[in-house]
Parts: structure tokens; C-alpha cells; sequence
């Protein structure tokens, strides 16, 4: 299709697709409506369990199934990264240059660098009690250790970076999920089932396999988007194509 | 242990198989992981079936409330439920079954970089069972969107895997990008079920919708949610992306792709049907025929049509995919637990001789690094025993009997043929000329036949490649003895659908628990089983089996005329238009793709929305 | 008053995620969706979801535009490295090559 | 009021389909995906967002206190993994595709015509 023509096909069938649109959106319960059957069956039951956070209690406790599956999927695009952005023949490793940083902004990020650590083990240990959890601390921390690439450069971030170690924590981080989940089957219950005491509501400890699932999914998230991350970074900043390789040419004599 | 306690483990041993894998990989020689990858596979096939024989004693509904969530009376619960029944479980098996070949398949000699880390792939490959097998079993909408991206996102990983060439980054681009939108939009519409219902489980929000007349706010939701899985099951118009993802995928991958992940998108509309809008309250049943009939006819045609001109095996066959996909939609959309115990049958035999054709294209590949009909032109004279197998699939494909494509598609056609006869004829005209075209294909590279090829063609056919690489590293000298027995295997495996008669049955009783709205609410919710009354076996009989050889006739009668390609010029003049929709842009795709949505909402809407 | 604060993220969101689409220069698109990151943060935060709201944050205004300028270093990069570079992605005009290049190589040192 | 939040996730899914189908940069159409994914976050927080609720996290608050729906927000940080996972995966391909082709631009990538 010329682009003329796509946009105006597009333009007709989105047409369609609006008018479908707004009229389910007329036949929906009014925003801010008090029909929440689920929701308020899941609160019952999150406060049964001693756990603060209703959230965390769906996430890692009613629907624990679901964060298994966003976590594999973690787990595959890691993977999928690490193989889609290998080094292949005829690319070679540069080694990266050292950056200069000025010294206000490399004092801040060092300065940083301790915080922002601390502030994202705060939020994954939490994630039972109050906003927060695995997930969002796992996150702060990965993206915490790229301060050293920021303030200082890549090199730094190298070295308090032994990739093979986080792909480790990775790897863990999933199979902790795992083995938690059959560790209650084992137990005689469900498949992640909530086995553990659960604790008083609103103490670190409460509720039960939420917090060993909360603490296995901050874990794999920290190391998996911080081995995401490198490889991207490894693309951005080390490999190289050979000069005189013929890779990127032959892709390019199809057309 | 009750046997739905096992039913997690299908999904979670490959997981671990994965883990294993990650981790160790690093130190494992290849032999190992390999060992590794079959045990776990192995392992979650024996769950699975399992599973299936247990229920086939006792209570057929296998179901199992996560994290031990049983909901209270009324069905009103906060967990998530895997309810099998034996459909669901079928598939299972012939996903964990492939995947199994697949990682025999690719045994030893199938190149899996990075060099450093061989346990990557295998892992990638027990990741797509898992989500494959999750997708098929869990009973919650939100769940199956959570499996559904699972597997795209390993798919996408898989496609591109060969990053060394241009296309399949490309080609995994597409289709990652179009199945991407595909899982947004049925997240959409799982939103307004939600919304409307206040539920997630299947069961759950299916009873709530009964309780009211159907709008807008239903139709929508079936549209999106339905579009979704349909882009997955590359139906026309969401099918672009397939064959640009399945012609450039690795050819292990490109077994599972079109074997069973396709299927199971059809799975997953027909699932969605029947446990969220067959009651009163969802889409009438005329509308979601009218729907299915309309884009499985559609996709039927038109991937014959294509299929037939391809030159590039990968893509001919993909293109078949996409043919025996719409062949699925009628006999899903035809509604009758005959059509659905046909279908059933002929996806698994379709899955079985899919991925042999796919594996003795590999191959070629990796003895020629060559795909292409002419280039390939009388080169495996020396494979006669792969040629047997080519041929065999391709008459099974055809429909010839006893081959269990042949037994499901005469129990569908048949089934159709009540609906209305010239679906019956769609069946026979489809499966003949898309047999025929991988029976022109196999004549022509096996036994040289018809005239040499000449220097360049450029109307005819598409694209050729000129640059395809072996998957093994190298050319393969000699034959491994796994990839010759892989497609045996797989054909026996299809032959044995259509000689068992137990597992015709058995499909019978299948089909009638799964098209069944208020039997599976029952059973996942009030824990009754439902008794499979009045269930039909599906069975051979006489008009059945000389459609087949009707078919197949056809199909060895076009695949040597086709031979000579005396038609190839009028061809082109007729289907130039059709090829150049396969434009392999991206903007063309999402623009078709929003025209899904749209035609979708055109033609279910009649009879669900009242117009007022 | 809620739904005030509401109604004015709301048309945040709405605004930026427009403005994401019409930037077409990479770089741009994705300082944009770093900001639609920041206003479906304070919509989340507004219909009483902080959990969201975190990792809307998180994710949205910061990894996902940091991986694409990471792209769009490594594409730049390899675009300029190489003596016969094709004139890649930036036939849209409105877009100064040097300048970007120049952002590029900051992202990429 | 009523009705502005939904309208606003369905503009959101249109404009990121719209970006997609002119785009003329791959990266710029992987943008548009995550502009597109955007709608979902919107539609089902709105969903479940009941008036004068608070957020349902019972640390300090009375346990009867009246909130709005967890189930939605739950479902919400898993679309938004799965949205960045996505994302970093197309990224990747894209990277990757730079190099082969030598081009991002949909109309100069015609590898896989017919």
C-alpha cells in the first residue's frame, strides 16, 4: 500500500473500532461506582492472611499463578536478550573508553549511589506492608548500580558488575518462586499456597510465603534488568563490528 | 495424590527444566544439556498424560484451585483455577509430545549459539512449553493473558534466534510487534469483562453475563478478546505476520510455530466461546458462526492461494499453516461437538504432520543450504528415504486415509457439510491444494521431476532466498539418525489418530464436555462432574473416505500438472494483488490488523446489539 | 477535588501519549514517553494505586527510555562507523543529524 | 467525569495504532507500542477506582476502611512487566536489525514480500 492509501484504510477501520469502543465505554459502571465484587472478596481475604498490602496479597498470594508467569517472562526476555544480542562472528569486544565526568556530578551519584540502594531494599522488604515490593524495589536497585555509569563510566559499572553473578541471582530469584510453590504441595497443600504462619497484620514478617515470594521476585527482577541492561549497554558501548567484515553487507546486497 | 494436584507440575517442570538449564549452561557440554532439556520435556509428558488417563476414569474435569483458593458456594472465590478437560488435556499432551521432538530434533547437531551458554536454547524451547501448556490448562481470563505473552515473548526470542541473518530479525520483529498488539487488545477486552462481571475466572464471568441481555459493552469485549487470539491463530486479516515468522524461523522452532502454537489460538477463541459467551447473556450463537465461518473460509482460501506459489518450501508450508488454521475456524465456528471432535483430530494429526514436513525441509536445509523449489530441483534424489516421508506427509495433508487428517477432516467436513454443503467442498478444495502444492514441491526437489528449471523467473513466485544457511554449522554429510527419526515418528503418530478408534472416541466425548456452556461452569465452580450423555464417536465412514481419496486425487492431480507450471502466467495475472498485501510492512499489518477488529465488530454485532 | 486532579492527569496522559506518537525522531520519543511515564505516574497516584504509581516510575520514565536511547546509540553508532553508512532512519525530516549524532555519542562513551 | 477516563484509554489505543501504521522508524514504532500498551493501564485502574476510596494498603489505616479495588492494580503491575519485558526484546531485535539492513525504515525493509 502506498502510504497514502494505508493511512486512509487505517483511518476507516480505527472509525469502526472507535464507535465500538465508546459505546461499551456508555454501557460500563460509571467511573468511581461502588461494584467491586472481586476486589472486595480479595480485600476480605488479604486482611484473613495478615497481609497489609492488598496488592502484594493478590500478587504474590491469591493470584501467586500470574506474578509466576510475569516472572518466567522476565526470566525468557532475559534469556532472549542475552542471545539476541550476542557478540557474533566478525564483531569484536571494544575496550570501553574512560569518561570525564565532572567532579560535582560524580560526588552526587557516588553520594547517590548508597541511597538509592538502600531506598530500593526498603521498598522490596516492605512490599507486604506498604506500597512497593519486589518488583518496583527490584528495579530501583538495578537502575541504582547504573549510577556508577552516569557519575563515574563503564568501567566502574563493570566492576562492581560480574554479570555471571547476576544471571545467578536471576536463575535463583525464579527458582526460588518455583520451590516455593512445591514446597507447599510438598507441605500438603496447593500449588503456592500460602503454608507459612502469617503473622500479625502490619509487621514485616506478616503475611506468610508473601514475603518469600516478594523477596524472590526482588531479586530476580534487580539481577535480571541489571544483565538486560548490560547487554544492551555491552551493545551500545563494546561491540564493534570488524572493520572489512562482510556481515553487515551481505544483509544489505537483498535489497 | 489426587491427580489434580499434578496439574501445576505440567507447567512448572519445564520451568524448572529452564532454570536448570540458565544456570548450568555455562558448564554443560551440549550432550548434557540436551539430556537435560529431553528429561525435563519427558518428564512433563508423563504428567500431562498423566493427567489425561486419570481423567478418563474418573471425574473427566481434572480442575485445581491455586495456592488452595477453593471458592465458596455460589462459585465466588479470589484464585486462580486450572481446569482441565480432556480437550485441553489432549492438547497438552501434543504440545509437551512436540516439543519433545522438537529437542530431539535438534539433538547434538543443530547449532545453538552463543557458543558459550548451549543450554540457551533448550531452555528457550522448555520456556514455550510451559507457556503453551500453562495457556491451554488455566481457567482465568487474565491468567491465559499472562500464558498468552509467555509465549510470544519466548516466540519472538526463538524466531529471531539466528541473528546473523537479516530475516529472521525481521521476521521476529513482525511478529512480535503484531502479537504484541494482538495480547493488548484482548487485555482490553478482558478489562470489560471485568468491569461488567466483576469476575476473571472463565466459569465465573460466564454465569455473570447470563444474567443480562447482551450490548455493546459484550460485543466489544468478545471482539477485542476474540481479535487477540485470533492474531494468534493468524486468521485473515491478523495472519501477515505468520509467514514472515515462520519462513525465517530455525526449523525446530518452525515445528512448534505451526504444529500447535497456531492451533492454539483457535483453541483459545473456541475455549473463550464456550465458557464466557455461549450462555444468554454473550454472543448468539448465529452471530459467532457467522464471525468464524466468514474469517475461516477467508483464511482458508486465501492461504491455499498463497501457498500454492510459493517456491520457498518454509514459506509454502507456512502458508498451508494458515490454510488448515481457517479450516479450524469453520469447524469451531460450525458449534455441533462433531465438528469440534473433528477439528480436534485433525489438529492433532495436523500438528504431527506439520512438524515432519517442517523437519524434513531442515533437512534440506542443512544438506543444501537451500529451501528453494528450484534450486533444489532434482538435488535429493539422493535422500529417497526423506522423500518418502515428504511425500507421505503430503498426501496427509491431502487427506488421504487412514492418516488422522484425513479422519478429522471427514468428521469436520461432515459436521459443516449440515451448515451448508459448500463447506464441505471448502474442505476438500483446501486440504487437495495445499497437499498438492507440497506434493508439486516434493516431486519436483526428490525426483527432478517435470522440466528443469529455468535461469530466472521473476514473475512467478516470491522472494527467493539465494542465502540460506545451514542450521548445523556446517552442510551435513551424512544424515543424523534423530532427524530421519523425528518425522517418522511424528507420521506414525498422525497414521495412529487415524487407526486408533479409542482415541476417535475419545475425541467424541471430548468435544461434548468442551462445547458444553453450563456443564463446565458445574464443574469448576459446584465441583459436579457432567456426565458425557449422548456423546458421538467420531468415526470413519464411507463418504468420508472417498472424500479423502477424492482429495488427494485432486491434490496429486494438480501437483503434477503444477509440475509443469502450465498455469503459471494466468496465476499471476489473477493473484499478483493478493501476493502484494504480503507487503512485510509493519504499518500495512497494524492498519490490517485494526481492519480485523473492525470486520470482527461488523459481523458479530448483528443479532448480539440490538440497534435501536 | 479528586476528580479535578483526575481529570487533569487524564488529559496529561492524554496529551503525552499523543505527543509520543507525533515525535518521530527517536531520541525525542523517547525524552516524550519519559514524561508520559511521569504523567501516568501521578494519574495512579491520583485513583489511589501507589503500587502502580511505583512502578510506573520506575519502568516507564526510566528503563524503558534508557533502553531505547541505549538503541539509539548503538544504531547511530553503527551507522556513522562504517564508510559506506546509509542514510538510515531520518528521512522525516526536522530532525538535525549532527546535533543528535553528537547526544548519541554522550549516551554511547 | 463519568466516562473521561475510559474515553481517554480508548484515544490512547487509537493514537498509538496511528503511530505504528505511519512510523518510519522501527524504534520510534516500538514508542508507539508502549504508548498503545499505556490504554490498558488506563482502562483498568479506572475500572476499578471507586469514589472516596483509598489505596488498599491497610498499614495505617482502620481495616474498614472503604478502598479501591487491589485485584485491578495487581493485574496492572503485571501488564506493565510485561509491557517493559516486550519492549527490551523488540529493542533488541532492532538493534540487530540496524545491522543487517543497514535501515529502520518499514518502507526500505522489503525483505519478506509475497
Amino acid at each position: 500500500m502506498t502510504r497514502q492509501s494505508r493511512l486512509w484504510f487505517f483511518l476507516a477501520a480505527a472509525t469502526v473500532v472507535a464507535v465500538l469502543l465508546v459505546a461499551a465505554f456508555l454501557a460500563l459502571p460509571h467511573f468511581g461506582g461502588g461494584f467491586h465484587p472481586y476486589g472486595d472478596r480479595s480485600v476480605r481475604a488479604a486482611l484473613a492472611h495478615r497481609t497489609a498490602n492488598a496488592v502484594a496479597a493478590v500478587n504474590f498470594d491469591q493470584r501467586a499463578l500470574d506474578t509466576l508467569g510475569e516472572e518466567t517472562i522476565l526470566f525468557a526476555a532475559v534469556l532472549g536478550a542475552v542471545v539476541l544480542l550476542r557478540q557474533i562472528p566478525g564483531e569484536r569486544q571494544e575496550a570501553p573508553r574512560p569518561a570525564q565526568v565532572p567532579a560535582a556530578v560524580r560526588r552526587l551519584g557516588v553520594l547517590l549511589l548508597p541511597v538509592a540502594l538502600l531506598v530500593g531494599m526498603y521498598v522490596v522488604a516492605h512490599g507486604q506492608v506498604t506500597p512497593g515490593g519486589g518488583f518496583q524495589g527490584g528495579i530501583v536497585v538495578a537502575t541504582a548500580l547504573h549510577l556508577l555509569y552516569v557519575a563515574v563510566d563503564y568501567r566502574a559499572l563493570e566492576r562492581i558488575r560480574p554479570l555471571a553473578l547476576y544471571e545467578v541471582g536471576d536463575v535463583a530469584g525464579e527458582a526460588a518462586y518455583i520451590v516455593t510453590g512445591i514446597a507447599a504441595m510438598l507441605a500438603g497443600s496447593a500449588f503456592l499456597a500460602n503454608v507459612l504462619p502469617w503473622g500479625t497484620l502490619g509487621t514485616l514478617t506478616s503475611g506468610g510465603t508473601v514475603v518469600v515470594l516478594n523477596a524472590a521476585v526482588g531479586m530476580e527482577v534487580a539481577c535480571g534488568v541489571v544483565v538486560l541492561l548490560a547487554m544492551f549497554l555491552d551493545q551500545a558501548v563494546r561491540i564493534e563490528e570488524s572493520p572489512g567484515n562482510s556481515a553487515a553487507t551481505q544483509g544489505r546486497t537483498g535489497k | 495424590m489426587n491427580v489434580s494436584r499434578l496439574l501445576p507440575l505440567v507447567i512448572v517442570v519445564p520451568l524448572l527444566g529452564a532454570a536448570v538449564l540458565a544456570l548450568a549452561g555455562r558448564r554443560l557440554p551440549r550432550i548434557a544439556s540436551d539430556v537435560v532439556s529431553v528429561v525435563f520435556a519427558a518428564f512433563s509428558v508423563a504428567l500431562a498424560v498423566t493427567a489425561l488417563l486419570g481423567g478418563a476414569h474418573g471425574d473427566p474435569y481434572v480442575v485445581e484451585w491455586l495456592g488452595g483458593w477453593r471458592p465458596g458456594p455460589g462459585g465466588t472465590g479470589v484464585g486462580i483455577v486450572l481446569a482441565a478437560d480432556p480437550m485441553s488435556l489432549g492438547l497438552t499432551v501434543l504440545t509437551s509430545l512436540l516439543v519433545l521432538a522438537v529437542l530431539v530434533y535438534s539433538w547434538r547437531y543443530f547449532e545453538e549459539p552463543p557458543r558459550q551458554r548451549s543450554g540457551a536454547f533448550p531452555a528457550l524451547i522448555l520456556l514455550f512449553q510451559a507457556g503453551m501448556c500453562g495457556f491451554c490448562l488455566t481457567g482465568d481470563l487474565f491468567n491465559s493473558f499472562v500464558f498468552f505473552e509467555l509465549m510470544g515473548v519466548v516466540a519472538y526470542a526463538l524466531t529471531g534466534f539466528r541473528v546473523e541473518e537479516p530475516r529472521p530479525v525481521q521476521g521476529a520483529l513482525t511478529f512480535g510487534i503484531v502479537n504484541s498488539l494482538g495480547g493488548y487488545a484482548m487485555l482490553l477486552g478482558i478489562s470489560l469483562l471485568y468491569a461488567r462481571t466483576g469476575e476473571l475466572g472463565m466459569a465465573q464471568t460466564g454465569r455473570q453475563l447470563d444474567g443480562r441481555e447482551p450490548d455493546a459493552l459484550v460485543l466489544a469485549a468478545f471482539v477485542l478478546v476474540a481479535g487477540g487470539l485470533l492474531v494468534k491463530a493468524a486468521a485473515v486479516p491478523f495472519h501477515f505476520w505468520l509467514p514472515d515468522a515462520h519462513a525465517v524461523a530455525p526449523t525446530p522452532v518452525c515445528m512448534l510455530l505451526s504444529g500447535v502454537m497456531v492451533e492454539l489460538g483457535v483453541f483459545g477463541v473456541a475455549r473463550l466461546y464456550w465458557t464466557v459467551f455461549a450462555g444468554p447473556g454473550g454472543v448468539p450463537a448465529e452471530a459467532f458462526t457467522r464471525t468464524l465461518l466468514t474469517l475461516g473460509v477467508l483464511t482458508a482460501l486465501l492461504g491455499t492461494v498463497m501457498s500454492w506459489r510459493q517456491r520457498h518450501l518454509k514459506r509454502l508450508l507456512a502458508f498451508s499453516t494458515v490454510s488448515h488454521t481457517g479450516l479450524f475456524l469453520i469447524g469451531v465456528g460450525v458449534l455441533t461437538p462433531e465438528a469440534t471432535a473433528g477439528t480436534a483430530l485433525y489438529v492433532l494429526a495436523h500438528g504431527g504432520v506439520k512438524a515432519a514436513l517442517f523437519a524434513c525441509t531442515g533437512i534440506l536445509l542443512d544438506r543444501y543450504a537451500s529451501v528453494d523449489e528450484r534450486e533444489l530441483y532434482g538435488r535429493a534424489r539422493e535422500l529417497p528415504l526423506v522423500g518418502v516421508l515428504f511425500g507421505l506427509a503430503g498426501l496427509a495433508l491431502c487427506g488421504l486415509p487412514p492418516f488422522g487428517t484425513s479422519l478429522g477432516k471427514a468428521v469436520a467436513e461432515e459436521a459443516a457439510g449440515h451448515t451448508g454443503h459448500w463447506l464441505t467442498a471448502v474442505f476438500v478444495l483446501v486440504s487437495a491444494v495445499t497437499g498438492g502444492a507440497v506434493l508439486r514441491a516434493g516431486l519436483r526437489v526428490f525426483l527432478g521431476a517435470g522440466p528443469p528449471p529455468e535461469e530466472e523467473e521473476p514473475l512467478t513466485g516470491a522472494r527467493v532466498s539465494g542465502d540460506e544457511h545451514p542450521e548445523t554449522g556446517s552442510r551435513l554429510r551424512r544424515i543424523p539418525g534423530t532427524m530421519l527419526a523425528v518425522p517418522v515418528v511424528l507420521l506414525t503418530g498422525a497414521l495412529a489418530v487415524g487407526l486408533v478408534p479409542q482415541w476417535a472416541a475419545a475425541a467424541g466425548r471430548a468435544a461434548h464436555l468442551f462445547a458444553a456452556h453450563d456443564i463446565y461452569a458445574a464443574a469448576v465452580l459446584d465441583g459436579r462432574a457432567g456426565p458425557p450423555e449422548g456423546a458421538v464417536p467420531a468415526q470413519w465412514n464411507a463418504a468420508g473416505v472417498l472424500l479423502g481419496l477424492l482429495s488427494t486425487a485432486l491434490g496429486a492431480g494438480i501437483a503434477l500438472l503444477g509440475v509443469r507450471r502450465p498455469l503459471a502466467g494466468f496465476t499471476e495475472k489473477w493473484l499478483g494483488p493478493l501476493r502484494r498485501l504480503q507487503s512485510g510492512h509493519i504499518g500495512d499489518y497494524v492498519a490490517w490488523t485494526t481492519a480485523g477488529l473492525a470486520l470482527l465488530a461488523v459481523l458479530a454485532a448483528p443479532g448480539t446489539v440490538a440497534f435501536r | 477535588m479528586t476528580d479535578v486532579l483526575i481529570a487533569v492527569a487524564l488529559f496529561l496522559v492524554a496529551a503525552t501519549a499523543t505527543a509520543a506518537v507525533l515525535n518521530r525522531e527517536p531520541l525525542r520519543q523517547a525524552l516524550v514517553l519519559s514524561f508520559l511515564g511521569l504523567a501516568l505516574t501521578l494519574l495512579f497516584t491520583f485513583v489511589q494505586a501507589p503500587d502502580v504509581a511505583l512502578s510506573q516510575l520506575a519502568v516507564g520514565s526510566a528503563v524503558t527510555p534508557l533502553m531505547i536511547v541505549l538503541t539509539v546509540g548503538k544504531v547511530r553508532r553503527g551507522s556513522t562507523s562504517r564508510e559506506h553508512s546509509i542514510d538510515d532512519d531520518d528521512d522525516d525530516g526536522g530532525e538535525g543529524d549532527v546535533g543528535d549524532a553528537g547526544d548519541a555519542g554522550e549516551e554511547a562513551r | 467525569m463519568t466516562l473521561l477516563p475510559y474515553l481517554v484509554a480508548g484515544w490512547i489505543f487509537l493514537i498509538g495504532l496511528y503511530g505504528l501504521v505511519t512510523s518510519r522508524n522501527m524504534i520510534h514504532a516500538v514508542g508507539c507500542l508502549s504508548v498503545t500498551q499505556s490504554s490498558t493501564y488506563v482502562l483498568l485502574l479506572a475500572i476499578g477506582y471507586r469514589d472516596g476510596g483509598t489505596a488498599p494498603v491497610y498499614a495505617d489505616a482502620p481495616t474498614d476502611a472503604r478502598v479501591v479495588d487491589p485485584v485491578v492494580q495487581a493485574l496492572t503491575l503485571t501488564d506493565i512487566v510485561v509491557g517493559a519485558t516486550v519492549t527490551a526484546l523488540l529493542l533488541a531485535l532492532i538493534i540487530q536489525l540496524h545491522k543487517r539492513h543497514g535501515t529502520l525504515d518499514p518502507d526500505e525493509l522489503s525483505e519478506l514480500k509475497g
